[in-house]
């Protein structure tokens, strides 16, 4: 292990260690703190210029109920579930026949179908900004759920074949061809060997997709309008246009904003990291 | 109208109007006219201001409502070429809005025709504190050099004359329109919007002269350009800046805060160029029916529901929107601003009236040259440039 | 053997199954993709050639847009401003790397309760960039903000980063290097848990100790890490836009604005209508990151025919 | 059960054929081994039996069938894979399962069949597990367990014991054997351990670069190899080669003390000749000088001696128990000339 | 050069002790070589030696010097690897100056002696090559090199040949043997292969558990072991055991015809007794009928019986060259009585 394992140094070095770790974690998340904070202020705390002290009053509740009570965001929320959770299945099936379809055949144009995924993938998607939203548009799906969600499972199709082509590739291939010596059909062998296999990729890939699909804030503006669609990213907008200057309530609401994919990242630490080191490598 | 009692199907309404106030007042304005139309299902739809800007070209185009909030003049001048917003010149044919509300319809008309109808307008001008005022024995100025002199004591007395936010780049277009007009009369003022004068013209490098006096003298609040104009309220509300040049509905979030009616005043931007008549800028804010929508009808009877005399008078009063009725008929409400607004607007305009900065020009040169008076008032020494660039833009821009 | 009475006679589709399933597996797929990704590419190019208020009906202009952006650039205008903004990002987003490498070096010890400290500091990249950008502004805030406090503490001058047309870029990537690095750093930390022990100590025998053990023996392990710590930055740094557009809106005059948010600017926002324009600074900001596309695609190609 | 019979079978892949032209006879029944060093084919071979390889050119036939151009499926064989292939997923009963489960066989008919395979292997007490609970050689049973239960005609195995270590491997080679024992089906195997091949096989087939150098019982193979090829691939420690003159007719080394009278014939006009000769055939003769102990190996019950003859050959000696050499001590060499046998140095063919 | 000696070593990991009070003497210039089964702590002490693992008690010289705390660089000990650790991203012959280079080494010393370590290596024309592109035998070598150019005092092995094929294991075991007497400094060498252990040993240390169960050179260990876990580590095939009953005297077992009389003491008392036989001492007796032959394995020069005696044990019984039995014959066994081994059922104790 590197560097040198903290145990097995003096134990001042240990102390100095452990000591400088919470400092360290203080710091970094700093200004995510301070919203924190700011997030359980009373008003009268910002107009009295106390903005980095104790709140005076712990006004949480009322805050947090503003923003849940009091404002669209808890339809915002919804719309961001709407349109998370869709975006994931699809691609999640999209890309698991993808990934199997160019991480088992071997056929000519395997190798450029598949570089064309990943070239996609890392597209500015600022190119594709006109076309889709006209594209949209004309479909009749502008400003609806289903639209941005069309739009982020094509596009996500891309990262995600990525990544399911790479990890089928690494499962042996014997287990294929010990199906196809059964007499296993294609669609099968898809089904019942390779799909539960793919269950840890699954996994990592839904979590990861969620957190982009979630934070996507540019299709969001793109491609929707109003609260009877736009995600929470965009709905924190309007909300803090709403209450500009309040800080104690866009505060509540960023954290609010926030908390959904934090929360998926804790349960699901583990896939979360396979998912984006897994990803990429390989 | 019993006519109107027969409305039936759905009428989707798209509103601006974002802030608590004007989003109640306009939500109840439409459960009156529901109530009077029990047939026709109403769905409003309530987005933020500054997004709805960027959104529009969309929800016209598809998805569209029945009725949409936009701005008149030339703000609306793409939709209108486009053939997206309805020519509702019939409404303006019929008495009760042709006769009421005659002053307006010049920034509705676009070729000859007319394409929405305005639901509210309100006055520009310096808000200040009086308190403060008294407080260093200011009296409100007139002339150029009473507001200079004024505003050297305040400036002495450790505050800012004006507070601003120039994040979101139109409160300079406000500054930009007052200075303007007031050095270089309306009628240049129109021309340049039209691109019709040079920007590296010697009188509009004027107009910037006097603006740089103020900059030069600490005039203006630091780091505005990292504020929008709601979080520059706070440094008049503590006193560190004396006024603001702003809407009427800067009022009501200035009383919000605490500042009693006591406390706050407003009088008339000063007259700069003695030979020049007083303009003012009064945005209108308008109504109107997209080309698509599909309940013209319903959209229609909602247009002439809006600008009826009493539901002007309801929604412009001091507890809602705040702000001047449309309609002669309408009475203004008892407010001290809107008494002093509506004073100023019909008899001490003189010169006209002008939409705002970024109503009255091109979009994309409003855009250019707010950018450009933003960072003019940031650094002023770069004036020259600045100018050279918007000269630049405005040979593009009209050119196509 | 088989349950099927007539073997010999199998449908043409049994006989070419393993010809056509793959392209039935990718049939839904590759719609897809084409439709929203791929032709949309090709559509941009087109649309850069003509002139479109997104309203009415397009003009074709010819590489117009193009010499517009000639001009800009001439000029040293939005657009040269946008592409030097648009290096300064794609240089200093780079420092992610470094810092994450720094970050995870840091935290690769065993002590307890050392998975709750890496988890917490991966946080900063699960939170939405709106969040992010939100966050800083008001960290960098003139008035209130965490970092004049700081500043004051050690007895210097107030800033205005946002507000600074100086500032605002490098205070915009710094922003955005929060999340970045802690992308880097979970990159790096599962790097160095791939780093063969064996080496380690082989590294040890032969004396090289700290730093030189960390530059001959540890980084050259974490090549792979490194890699993609390098794509996802670049990448990242190129695609910024929701940071500008929460944090200045390429404010103050313009003078913090990337090709993307531009383009954005130009073609979508509250004053942009020019479509054409927009989708020629896109289709200049491709082929930029086409040089990245390229050598990313080169050296996966290499890779799968070193296998 | 049936024979496999492969005629001038050929495999290219693009450009380059790796399999030249075999004919090949299996009969019914019939344990066949392919050995052979890494690369020449062996697996490629296999795999064209099993039809995971399309065959380029040539004919394979099970039993009477054609199935040159049949769906693995359909063909009747069973494969068992070097790294087991069990569906890490399904339990051991499962994975036995599987294949008929989803060609639609009854339920009771696959656990019947399923059970009787887990009896010849002993698996019962695993069924409910998953390979990853399974010790390797427990996988590896799985792994045969689950060919037995399709009652294939032919059962193929690809190195199956490769990744068992060393003790483990000779058990799971003994099993194997018993099996075929047992139900008798033509069986196929594929590895490159000679001990593997020698011991298990009823006919190896040695191969090289695509090509069968001779095909043969084990016993045969080693007692009346073809070519030099095989003849140094059969056998541990490898036979000696040492290249010899041919002088009047008789065959002269630097390392025999006096030249060979030829037991065979060596074609007229050769003046080279390559001698092969077993270590355990080689007897040391403390008396002579003629070679140098390089090296001695004591592995207990038997000891190796490395010699450098004097023209620099090495050769390895297979002694029995305590007659250990020193390094460094000159000795001579002494065989029993029947013992050896002559190659041509150039094609490597044997002279009988 | 110098020798290393252990005093009371013991390891500890938190609670767990995996190294229990080692005292060990390596003479300067020995080859030693630990050996023991999986998971008994050979490499654990050879990492102690090199200083990768601190010692939690006890002493390490190596010569004069106490290199208990002492830094891994500055014990003047180089280490091969199980899987080689060369640097990936280095070429060969940077891989082989690093440790130089770390040291401060000027570059044309560096060169020099890089160049000397290849030659002895034969690694000269690989210089430029980065590790991947060479063969594992290659590989191991400049594993190897590595360790020569550092010019150590004492050379650490740890099983560096586990991951090469059983042809290439051979070769590189014989060059190791060469290099050893070429350089003639102080080697230990952990493997589990019992033939590395016996060919290259000047002493083998037997570990069992974190304890020494044996030191001694290795025939010494073949014919005299100190108990049942060495004599049956010793040696391959490993040594029969078959679990006697004493009566009168005499050790009595059902394969055997008649009882034995005992060739050493065995304590009074004692009512049974594990008997030990090697594979190559028993001779088939086929007059006989104790056992049934279970299966024969045929390798070319030797053959390998497997026996069952009436009671269920089972007996490997080495034969040479073409006296093969069949399977199912019912054959009898001898041996020499001085030929077996007694010990202690219990304990594992060899009777003397
Ligand atoms: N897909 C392929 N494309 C091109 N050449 C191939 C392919 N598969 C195998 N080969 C070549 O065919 C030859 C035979 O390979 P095969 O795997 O049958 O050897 P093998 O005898 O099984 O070797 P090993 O003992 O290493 O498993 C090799 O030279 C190999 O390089
Ligand atoms: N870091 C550790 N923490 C706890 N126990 C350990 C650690 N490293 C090794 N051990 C234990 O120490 C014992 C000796 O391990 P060691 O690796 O020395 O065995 P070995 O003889 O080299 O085995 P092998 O032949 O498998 O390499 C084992 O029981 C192992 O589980
Ligand atoms: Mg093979
Ligand atoms: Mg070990």
């Amino acid at each position: 292990m590197f560097p040198k394992p903290i145990e097995k140094q003096p134990r001042a070095a240990q102390i100095t260690y452990k000591a400088m770790l919470p400092v360290a974690l203080l710091l970094w998340l700093g200004p995510l703190l301070a919203v924190a904070l700011f997030s359980i202020k009373p008003e009268a705390d910002f107009t009295n210029a106390n903005y980095w002290g104790m709140p005076s009053r712990f006004e949480g509740a009322f805050n947090y109920g503003q923003v849940f009570f009091n404002s669209d965001m808890p339809r915002y929320l919804m719309n961001s579930f709407l349109i998370t959770i869709p975006t994931v299945l699809g691609c999640v099936a999209l890309s698991s026949m993808t990934g199997f379809a160019l991480g088992i055949y071997k056929f000519k144009s395997n190798i450029w179908i598949f570089f064309m995924f990943v070239a996609g993938n890392f597209v500015p998607f600022q190119i594709l900004m006109v076309p889709v939203r006209d594209l949209t548009l004309e479909l009749g799906l502008y400003n609806t759920k289903t639209g941005l969600v069309l739009f982020h499972i094509a596009f996500q199709t891309g990262f995600c074949t990525l990544f399911m082509r790479n990890f089928i590739r690494a499962l042996p291939f014997e287990l294929i061809e010990a199906a196809r010596v059964e007499g296993i059909s294609e669609w099968r062998i898809f089904w019942y060997v390779v799909l539960p296999l793919m269950k840890p990729a699954i996994a990592a890939l839904s979590v990861l997709i969620f957190t982009f699909i979630w934070n996507d804030y540019f299709w969001a503006v793109v491609l929707t309008q109003g609260a009877e669609s736009q995600p929470v990213t965009a709905g924190i907008t309007s909300f803090n246009a709403q209450f500009r200057a309040a800080y104690q309530l866009m505060s509540a609401g960023s954290i609010v904003a926030a908390l959904p994919p934090v929360a998926m990242f804790f349960l699901m630490q583990k896939h979360f990291i396979a998912g984006l080191t897994l990803g990429a490598v390989k | 109208a019993p006519a109107a009692a027969e409305l039936t199907g759905e009428l989707r309404i798209f509103l601006d109007t974002s802030n608590p106030a004007p989003r109640a007042t306009m939500e109840a304005m439409i459960d009156q006219f529901a109530a009077q139309h029990p047939g026709l299902e109403i769905e409003t739809t309530v987005i933020d201001r500054e997004a709805y800007k960027t959104q529009i070209r969309n929800f016209l185009t598809a998805d569209t409502p029945d009725v949409a909030t936009w701005y008149a003049a030339n703000r609306m001048k793409p939709y209108v070429d486009a053939g997206l917003f309805e020519d509702v010149s019939d409404l303006w044919a019929e008495p009760a809005i042709a006769d009421n509300l005659a002053s307006t319809k010049g920034a509705m008309t676009i070729d000859g025709k007319q394409w929405g109808v305005p639901y509210t307008y309100y006055q520009w001008g310096v808000y200040y504190r009086k308190d403060i005022f008294d407080e260093l024995g200011l009296s409100e100025p007139t002339t150029w050099e009473e507001e200079i002199s004024n505003c050297q004591k305040i400036v002495d007395s450790g505050r800012a004359c004006y507070t601003i936010g120039t994040k979101f780049l139109w409160t300079a277009g406000g500054w930009f329109d007052y200075l303007n007009m007031r050095t270089n009369g309306f009628d240049f003022h129109q021309q340049l919007a039209n691109g019709e004068i040079s920007w590296e013209d010697d009188r509009v490098k004027q107009t910037f002269a006097n603006w740089k006096q103020l900059i030069d003298m600490g005039a203006f609040i630091d780091n505005h350009q990292t504020y929008s104009w709601q979080e520059a309220l706070p440094f008049m509300v503590n006193g560190d800046a004396t006024a603001y040049l702003m809407g009427n509905f800067a009022v009501a979030p200035l009383r919000e805060a605490g500042l009693s009616d006591d406390q706050i005043d407003f009088y008339q931007f000063v007259a700069i160029n003695p030979d020049v008549e007083l303009a003012e800028d009064a945005p209108t804010d308008t109504f109107h029916i997209p080309a698509n929508a599909a309940n013209k009808e319903a959209a229609r009877e909602f247009l002439r529901f809006v600008v009826s005399p009493d539901v002007q008078t309801e929604i412009n009063n001091g507890a809602n929107l705040g702000q001047l009725p449309v309609n002669a008929q309408s009475s203004v409400d008892s407010d001290k601003f809107l008494n002093q607004g509506f004073e100023m607007l019909s008899s001490n305009s003189p010169g006209g009236v002008a939409q705002f900065w970024d109503r009255d020009a091109p979009a994309e040169m409003a855009k250019a040259s707010m950018e450009g008076f933003q960072e003019f008032m940031v650094k002023p020494d770069n004036a020259d440039r600045i100018l050279a660039k918007l000269e630049r833009a405005r040979q593009r821009i009209y050119d196509n | 053997m088989s349950a099927v009475d007539v073997p010999e006679q199998e449908s043409w589709f049994h006989r070419n199954q393993q010809r056509i399933a793959p392209w039935l597996f990718l049939a839904p797929g590759l719609l897809f993709f084409m439709v929203y990704v791929i032709i949309p590419v090709f559509q941009s190019f087109n649309l850069s050639l003509y002139e479109w208020d997104g309203l009415g009906a397009a003009e074709y202009v010819g590489f117009r847009n193009y010499e517009d952006l000639y001009w800009e650039w001439a000029d040293r205008d939005a657009f040269y401003i946008s592409l030097k903004n648009n290096l300064i990002w794609l240089l200093l987003y780079l420092a992610a790397i470094p810092a994450g490498l720094f970050i995870a070096l840091f935290l690769n010890q065993t002590v307890w309760g050392i998975r709750l400290y890496k988890s917490l500091f991966f946080f900063p990249f699960v939170i939405s960039q709106v969040v992010v950008g939100l966050v800083f502004t008001w960290f960098y805030d003139p008035t209130f903000g965490l970092l004049n406090e700081f500043l004051g503490f050690f007895g210097l001058g107030r800033l205005n980063v946002l507000g600074d047309e100086r500032f605002v870029t490098y205070g915009i990537i710094f922003a955005g290097l929060w999340p970045q690095t802690a992308y880097c750093m979970i990159l790096y930390l599962t790097g160095l848990n791939a780093v063969d022990p064996e080496q380690i100590e082989a590294g040890r025998l032969d004396g090289a100790k700290g730093a030189r053990m960390l530059w001959h023996i540890i980084l050259p392990q974490l090549r792979p890490a490194t890699f993609i710590a390098f794509v996802v930055t670049i990448i990242g740094a190129l695609r910024s836009f929701d940071l500008i557009s929460i944090m200045t809106q390429g404010g103050p005059f313009g003078s913090s604005r990337v090709l993307a948010y531009y383009m954005f600017e130009v073609a979508l926002s509250e004053y942009g209508f020019r479509m054409g324009y927009g989708a020629a600074i896109a289709v200049i900001l491709f082929l930029i990151m086409l040089c990245f596309i390229a050598y990313f695609l080169w050296s996966m190609y290499r890779e799968e025919r070193g296998h | 059960m049936t024979g496999v019979t492969l005629n001038q079978a050929i495999k290219r892949y693009g450009q380059t054929q790796v399999i030249h032209g075999i004919d090949l006879q299996i009969e019914d029944g019939e344990f066949c081994v392919f050995v052979g060093p890494s690369g020449c084919g062996k697996s490629t071979l296999l795999r064209m039996i099993a039809g995971l390889e399309e065959t380029s050119e040539g004919q394979i036939h099970i039993g009477a069938r054609d199935v040159t151009d049949m769906d693995p499926a359909k063909r009747g064989v069973a494969m068992v894979f070097q790294t087991y292939a069990l569906y890490p997923h399904m339990s051991v009963a499962e994975n036995m399962g599987f294949g008929l489960r989803m060609n639609g066989v009854a339920k009771d008919e696959i656990n019947k069949k399923v059970q009787e395979a887990s009896n010849i292997l002993k698996l019962d007490q695993y069924l409910k597990r998953k390979p990853k609970a399974l010790s390797g050689g427990q996988r590896q049973r799985v792994a045969i367990g689950r060919a037995i239960v399709r009652g294939p005609e032919v059962f193929l195995f690809d190195e199956p014991l490769s990744n068992l270590d060393a003790e483990l491997r000779v058990e799971m080679r003994v099993e194997i054997a018993r099996l075929h024992n047992e139900i008798g089906a033509t069986m196929i195997y594929v590895t490159h351990d000679q001990v593997e091949a020698m011991t298990m096989a009823d006919k190896i087939v040695v191969l090289r670069d695509g090509r069968i150098e001779q095909v043969g019982a084990p016993m045969d193979l080693y007692r009346d190899p073809d070519n030099r090829f095989v003849a140094g691939f059969i056998g541990s420690p490898a036979m000696n080669f040492l290249d010899c003159d041919i002088v009047d007719g008789k065959i002269a080394h630097p390392a025999l003390s006096e030249a060979l009278v030829p037991t065979v014939n060596v074609p007229a006009g050769m003046t080279k000749v390559t001698l092969g000769i077993r270590p355990e055939h080689i007897e040391i003769d403390r008396s002579g000088d003629t070679c140098t102990v390089d090296l001695t190996e004591a592995l207990g019950g038997v000891s190796y001696t490395y010699l450098l003859t004097p023209n620099g050959d090495k050769l390895i000696v297979e002694e029995r128990e305590d007659q250990r050499s020193a390094q460094g001590e000159r000795i001579g060499i002494t065989f029993r000339p029947e013992r050896t046998m002559l190659f041509d140095p150039e094609s490597g063919q044997r002279f009988r």
